[in-house]
């Protein structure tokens, strides 16, 4: 049989899945121990107990100086700010988006410039944004919002395009204005895809988030990130990004959800 | 009454011709099946026609008077695909042009005004054969029941044109002569002109109560560009179809051969539509 | 540009000798200050050292924590007329010269340098050179961002590193690194202030006056050797990413002026007109004083006694007592 | 007419594509001028004279400490770092992408693990990337390889998996094995699928290369952003970040041409 | 020889059965069209014989020997869709069959061998009517010509049964009546057992020596899941039709009707094509 017509069992499929990270966690583990038999001080790659220990120290002691439990606070601080900047930059790519796909004269206007401003290092206008913006929270989203959006905006506006223009053709001989048609045909057509488009750029919202916070901040899972990178503090930095990652997942996951359950006719197409 | 005249209609893009010079007059009430070799310029003439694009020379009235330079609810049209709104159930879909008629701002109804609508697109779906899926998206319908819902969806503006281009060639022809039936019980029922592109010799016939070939005298690829299609032929079916009466010659004449007795409109099962 | 106003805004960055004004902030300290002189101050915490310069420089902050020689090369160079108002205290080690496997200042010859290009460590190597005889010709310089020293100085291309606290005691604690120079080898030389905006403090001499008690007072009660004194050390070392004991080891190689009469007869002694030639020097080779700076004197720096470093007509940075002694004489 | 059918002419359409970039210009003359007629000094958005000087500087003249002319070297460096980077992601992305989506035991083994990989934040991860690597240009290199990787291997799995079933099985009644499927029927389809996809990937590309400069570095267009980042020299920064944002623009329509030139049927597919 | 026999065949998707105890001998070179509504479980059918799905119980064997369980060279295929590669020219697209035989490493031809196999493909593509359209891509060839594409790019691995998913489906009437004549005569000169699924009856009697239908004998909706389809009807063309013999009776009876001589397969003008 030709290996690309073998396929594994159910059982197989699991087994095959987990492989691949409980042999991460078993590397993790030998070096680990390795190094920390060589060096008992070294914090590269702290052992799993001191792991424990410190996932316990910010997430189920309070820190004696806010009283807070950071880890908490921390990732309650970084969502609010990630899901504002991508709840912002998701309503600015559906209006711009929108017309931008629908509205040859706002194309010829708009499409080269958002292309344009797509491809500026979003990090290297960082300066700028913070002395216009402000350090607070404002800054902070704004940078993901620049970060984010063009490349929203370009997908959505492409998304828009690609509806076949028979439907735009039907939806005039029904009498519908530029509005009507908007709201009716083009809008519920491409909210769908906006949320697709959204979880594509989770990941660079996060990593926008954790360089803003990195700048100017007092909570926050990237600020705390790089507040204990200068101790080198492994034990802290590794579950901080296990559970940064996880978050990232678990959003993607439910976003994905969220999209078949309010648009049920969207999955239907798909094949 | 609608009365479709082209006066010496020439159309281009850019530097190609792509028709020549087509004068005709398509009578109210009339159901003129075009054909043509593929890449002629029938779908640009169904374009102009539904005012999506604009001659080069020449000019259209519709009823004497010109031709709305967009696409409007005077005019419905039913394409191969795409006529339906994925998003949207049976009865969203047939609901939608009342809709824009009715909530220019909101492009909602509510209360009453929605259920004389839904009143309305019931009776509609039903004329077409669809009762019973209503609440069902397009794509859990077969390709039959498709284009189905896009002839209700048009003819609940009541139209005084209906544009057809190749509206039943994606279909097997089981499924097509089946829908042959209802076209030609709505044109007969509906104050309707049709004009309808098809690939199929013996559906313009079977349909039409006039058919035109388009061709381009000259078409080595040389000569492409520069030379357009012109209206080749032009038969008026013989005995006459009369829009409302049934012929007077074979009565069934026009009946389709309905195959074996295998339901082939039937919808396709779930289990292979949803992933 | 400024005039009377009420709202103030103060920018600090993590770093041992600044961390009080987080402490400050957090426990009222300025609220109580501000409130006695009926303004309010807006503390910020930057994790960024050199986003709050930027910040300020730009306009976006009336004054802000940094060291003597960024004082002149980045608000003073950059146009924004500087007056330090609260010299804190000055490095003592927490600044140094690390070596791997190597054990004298002389090995360094040849290697590439680790370090925050145009930083005090850069100051504070060409120093460590010039004391040996060496010229930054005779090293390699690789600019590298001051969060990841420690995990680069484990990696084995890394031989030579300069950088600064909490990160010298890290790498220190490695078993091949020697710390080769540091800055009790240069007393004085490397200091951390607060500095305002000269405008600003001219027409509101009530806020340098507020910052001054917030800043005595907070060490009143950090250098306590008492329960509370040793939360408030606890409370800075957690902020700091660190502990107690962590935070008490970088405390240990600064020179913290906690009383203000100490900081008065350091900033008015005649060794700050040395220290700052010497750094404006510097400043100048590396062409930091702006690109068509003709010489070191293009830029003034006004010291204590009114006597001016370089060109008086162009006075950008200025050393004053005139806070602090009103702190010491308990005048605030 | 409805606006949707309102179409511009040829000309206007220009100006129209024009007017955003020039109000831009226009707005940044006119704050500079005012910030300046403020603080002859300000550094923020310094004068069109001093950016011209700045340009001459780094690009025309020798630097006095090295003899190299800045922009251009620090260019170079750049470039290859990033394009080392690419065309490693690219091979890594080609051959994980086909195991994936032709091999269901491959797939059931890397796909999960792919995909929670690709939503690990990379810059936190750096300190370990640099005690394993060092800080040379492996490190550099690794870390745009793992910001863009994952993204690409994902990318292109799904496009060997959307190739029509009826492909493959065509295939196999042509006698091809599972190795001659994968070079002549798997692998001429998704080349220039992974060109668009690597165009995607552009963005980020130059984010993490930026990211990675500014860690540590002698030379770079990022490295030398965050060195006169200290001074706010915005006169060199402005210059830098439209000299990058140009050149993404330049490599992404340039791929997109290799992509036509280079595979002329996957043109013809598009409509 | 090339004689299949399907013993007792169920076949089953989880609880879903689709196929009930299907017996059937098909005789070497026999030209069997198979029938039946959608969902039925026709592809699953032919795809049981290609190799891609397993019978759930029962067995399949060709000239007595159990079926090989994976598509292979002596059972050729061709779909309605994505049955040539887009990526290749009709060229290389029916090259692909030798180059894989003679090639295993590469998967690439040289020198001699690749002239012999050129010839070979050559020969082959006239056959099918496509000379002159050697180095074009399949997008640019219109729906019948890669059909023909797909039927060349088949034969030149001779394969012993040829499997026909609804080859002519999606192609219009004009240009499926030409690919019919094809059809015939590649069957007529080929040795060949063809198993062929169609929706068009008129298809499957023009072109079947038998004619098989499936049909599910219980269908309401809540029966789907737990019956599968049987074979309901099997018909024997007669007079009989026999490889490479004229039909005695009426040797032009399977004719197609050539529509009004409008060209309709040409290629697609390129200007339609090429963005
Ligand atoms: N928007 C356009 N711009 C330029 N050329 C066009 C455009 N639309 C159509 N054409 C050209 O006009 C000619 C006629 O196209 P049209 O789509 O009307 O043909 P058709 O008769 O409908 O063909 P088919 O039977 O394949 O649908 C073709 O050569 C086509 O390339
Ligand atoms: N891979 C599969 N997994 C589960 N069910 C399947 C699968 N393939 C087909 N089926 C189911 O088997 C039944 C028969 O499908 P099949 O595609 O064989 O029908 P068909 O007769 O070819 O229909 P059509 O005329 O629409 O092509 C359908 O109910 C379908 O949902
Ligand atoms: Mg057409
Ligand atoms: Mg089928």
């Amino acid at each position: 049989m030709r290996w690309i017509n073998t396929k594994p069992s159910r059982a197989t499929q699991i087994a095959l899945m987990l492989a691949p990270f409980l042999l991460l966690i078993v590397a993790y583990g030998v070096t680990s121990a390795a190094r920390l038999a060589d060096n008992p001080a070294d914090k590269l790659l702290p052992a799993l107990q001191t792991l424990i220990d410190a996932i316990n120290r910010m997430a189920f002691q309070p820190d004696p100086r806010t009283g807070e439990y950071l880890l908490w606070s921390d990732t309650g601080a970084s969502l609010v700010r990630l899901f504002s900047a991508l709840g912002i930059s998701t309503l600015i790519a559906l209006f711009f988006g929108m017309v931008i796909g629908m509205l040859p004269y706002v194309r010829a206007l708009l499409a080269p410039f958002v292309a344009t401003i797509s491809m500026v290092p979003p990090l290297a206008l960082l300066p700028i944004l913070f002395i216009v913006l402000g350090l607070g929270e404002t800054s902070k989203i704004t940078l993901i919002v620049i970060g984010v959006a063009p490349a929203m905006i370009r997908d959505l506006a492409l998304k828009v395009l690609e509806l076949p223009r028979e439907q735009i053709i039907k939806a005039e001989t029904l009498g519908g204005s530029s509005w009507q048609i908007a709201l009716r045909v083009v809008l519920p057509q491409v909210l769908p895809r906006l949320i697709t488009c959204l979880r594509l750029q989770l990941g660079p919202a996060w990593l926008f988030l954790i360089a803003a916070e990195a700048i100017s901040s007092d909570s926050g899972l990237g600020y705390r990130i790089f507040l204990v990178r200068r101790y080198l503090s492994m034990d802290i930095i590794f579950p901080y990004v296990l559970w940064i990652t996880l978050l990232a997942v678990i959003t993607n996951f439910a976003l994905d959800r969220l999209r078949i359950a309010v648009f049920p006719w969207s999955n239907l197409e798909a094949r | 009454m609608s009365e479709i005249v082209l006066d010496k209609v020439w159309k281009e893009y850019g530097d190609q011709i792509v028709l020549e010079k087509i004068s005709l007059t398509i009578a109210s009430r009339a159901f003129v099946a075009l054909v043509g070799p593929s890449g002629c310029g029938k779908t640009t003439f169904l374009k102009m026609l539904l005012g999506e694009e604009a001659p080069t020379q020449g000019g259209i009235t519709l009823d004497g008077v010109p031709l709305i330079a967009e696409p409007g609810p005077d005019r419905g049209v039913v394409f191969q695909r795409y006529s339906v709104f994925p998003h949207l159930t049976v009865l969203g879909n047939v609901l939608l042009g009342k809709v824009f008629k009715r909530s220019p701002i909101a492009a909602r109804l509510f209360g009453a005004e929605r259920r004389a609508a839904i009143d309305e697109a019931m009776t509609l779906i039903a004329e077409v054969g669809l009762n019973g899926s209503e609440t069902k998206y397009p794509a859990q319908l077969s390709g039959g029941m498709q284009q189905r819902l896009a002839l209700a969806q048009a003819l609940i503006m009541k139209p005084k044109v209906l544009l057809l281009d190749e509206p039943f060639g994606a279909l097997d022809p089981g499924i097509r002569a089946e829908i042959h039936v209802l076209m030609k019980r709505l044109w007969h029922e509906t104050e309707l002109t049709v004009v309808m592109v098809t690939h199929d010799m013996r559906e313009a016939f079977t349909l039409g109560t006039r058919v035109i070939a388009f061709e381009r005298p000259r078409d080595r690829p040389e000569e492409r560009e520069r030379y357009g299609a012109v209206l080749s032929r032009d038969i008026d079916i013989w005995p006459p179809r009369i829009a409302g009466e049934n012929s007077i010659f074979a009565p069934d004449r026009d009946d389709p051969v309905i195959p074996l007795g295998l339901r082939q409109d039937d919808p396709a099962p779930q289990g292979d539509i949803l992933p | 540009q400024a005039q009377a106003k009420t709202n103030f805004k103060v920018a600090w960055s993590i770093y041992v000798g600044w961390m009080p004004w987080g402490y400050a902030s957090d426990t009222g300290i300025v609220k109580k200050w501000a409130d006695k002189y009926g303004i309010t101050i807006e503390v910020t915490q930057f994790n960024d050292y050199v986003e709050s310069m930027n910040q300020y420089t730009a306009g976006a902050y009336d004054a802000v924590t940094l060291t003597n020689m960024d004082g002149l090369s980045i608000p003073a160079a950059g146009g924004v007329d500087t007056t330090a108002v609260i010299i804190g205290d000055f490095s003592n080690g927490n600044d140094a010269v690390i070596l791997k496997d190597k054990t004298s200042l002389a090995d360094i010859k040849g290697q590439p340098v680790n370090l925050v290009e145009f930083s005090v460590s850069h100051y504070l190597l060409a120093r460590a050179l010039e004391s040996a005889g060496m010229s930054e010709r005779d090293v390699n310089v690789v600019n590298t961002s001051d969060p990841d020293m420690v995990g680069a100085f484990q990696t084995p291309d890394v031989t030579a590193m300069v950088t600064w606290n909490p990160m010298v005691s890290e790498i220190l604690a490695l078993p091949s690194a020697t710390n080769v120079f540091d800055s009790t080898k240069i007393p004085g030389e490397i200091i951390d202030m607060m500095v305002a905006n000269t405008d600003v403090l001219k027409d509101n001499p009530n806020f340098g006056k507020a910052l001054a008690g917030i800043w005595y007072d907070t060490m009143a009660v950090m250098t306590a050797d008492t329960p509370e004194g040793a939360a408030a050390r606890t409370a800075m070392g957690v902020a700091s990413g660190t502990d107690l004991a962590g935070f008490e080891a970088q405390l240990a190689a600064t020179k913290l002026f906690d009383k203000p009469a100490d900081a008065v007869a350091f900033t008015s002694s005649p060794d700050l007109a040395t220290t700052m030639d010497k750094v404006r020097t510097f400043l100048f080779d590396k062409g930091l004083l702006g690109s068509g700076a003709p010489s070191a004197d293009v830029i003034g720096i006004e010291l204590p006694d009114g006597k001016v470093l370089g060109d008086a007509a162009n006075v950008k940075l200025r050393f004053t007592d005139e806070y602090m002694s009103a702190a010491a004489a308990g005048t605030l």
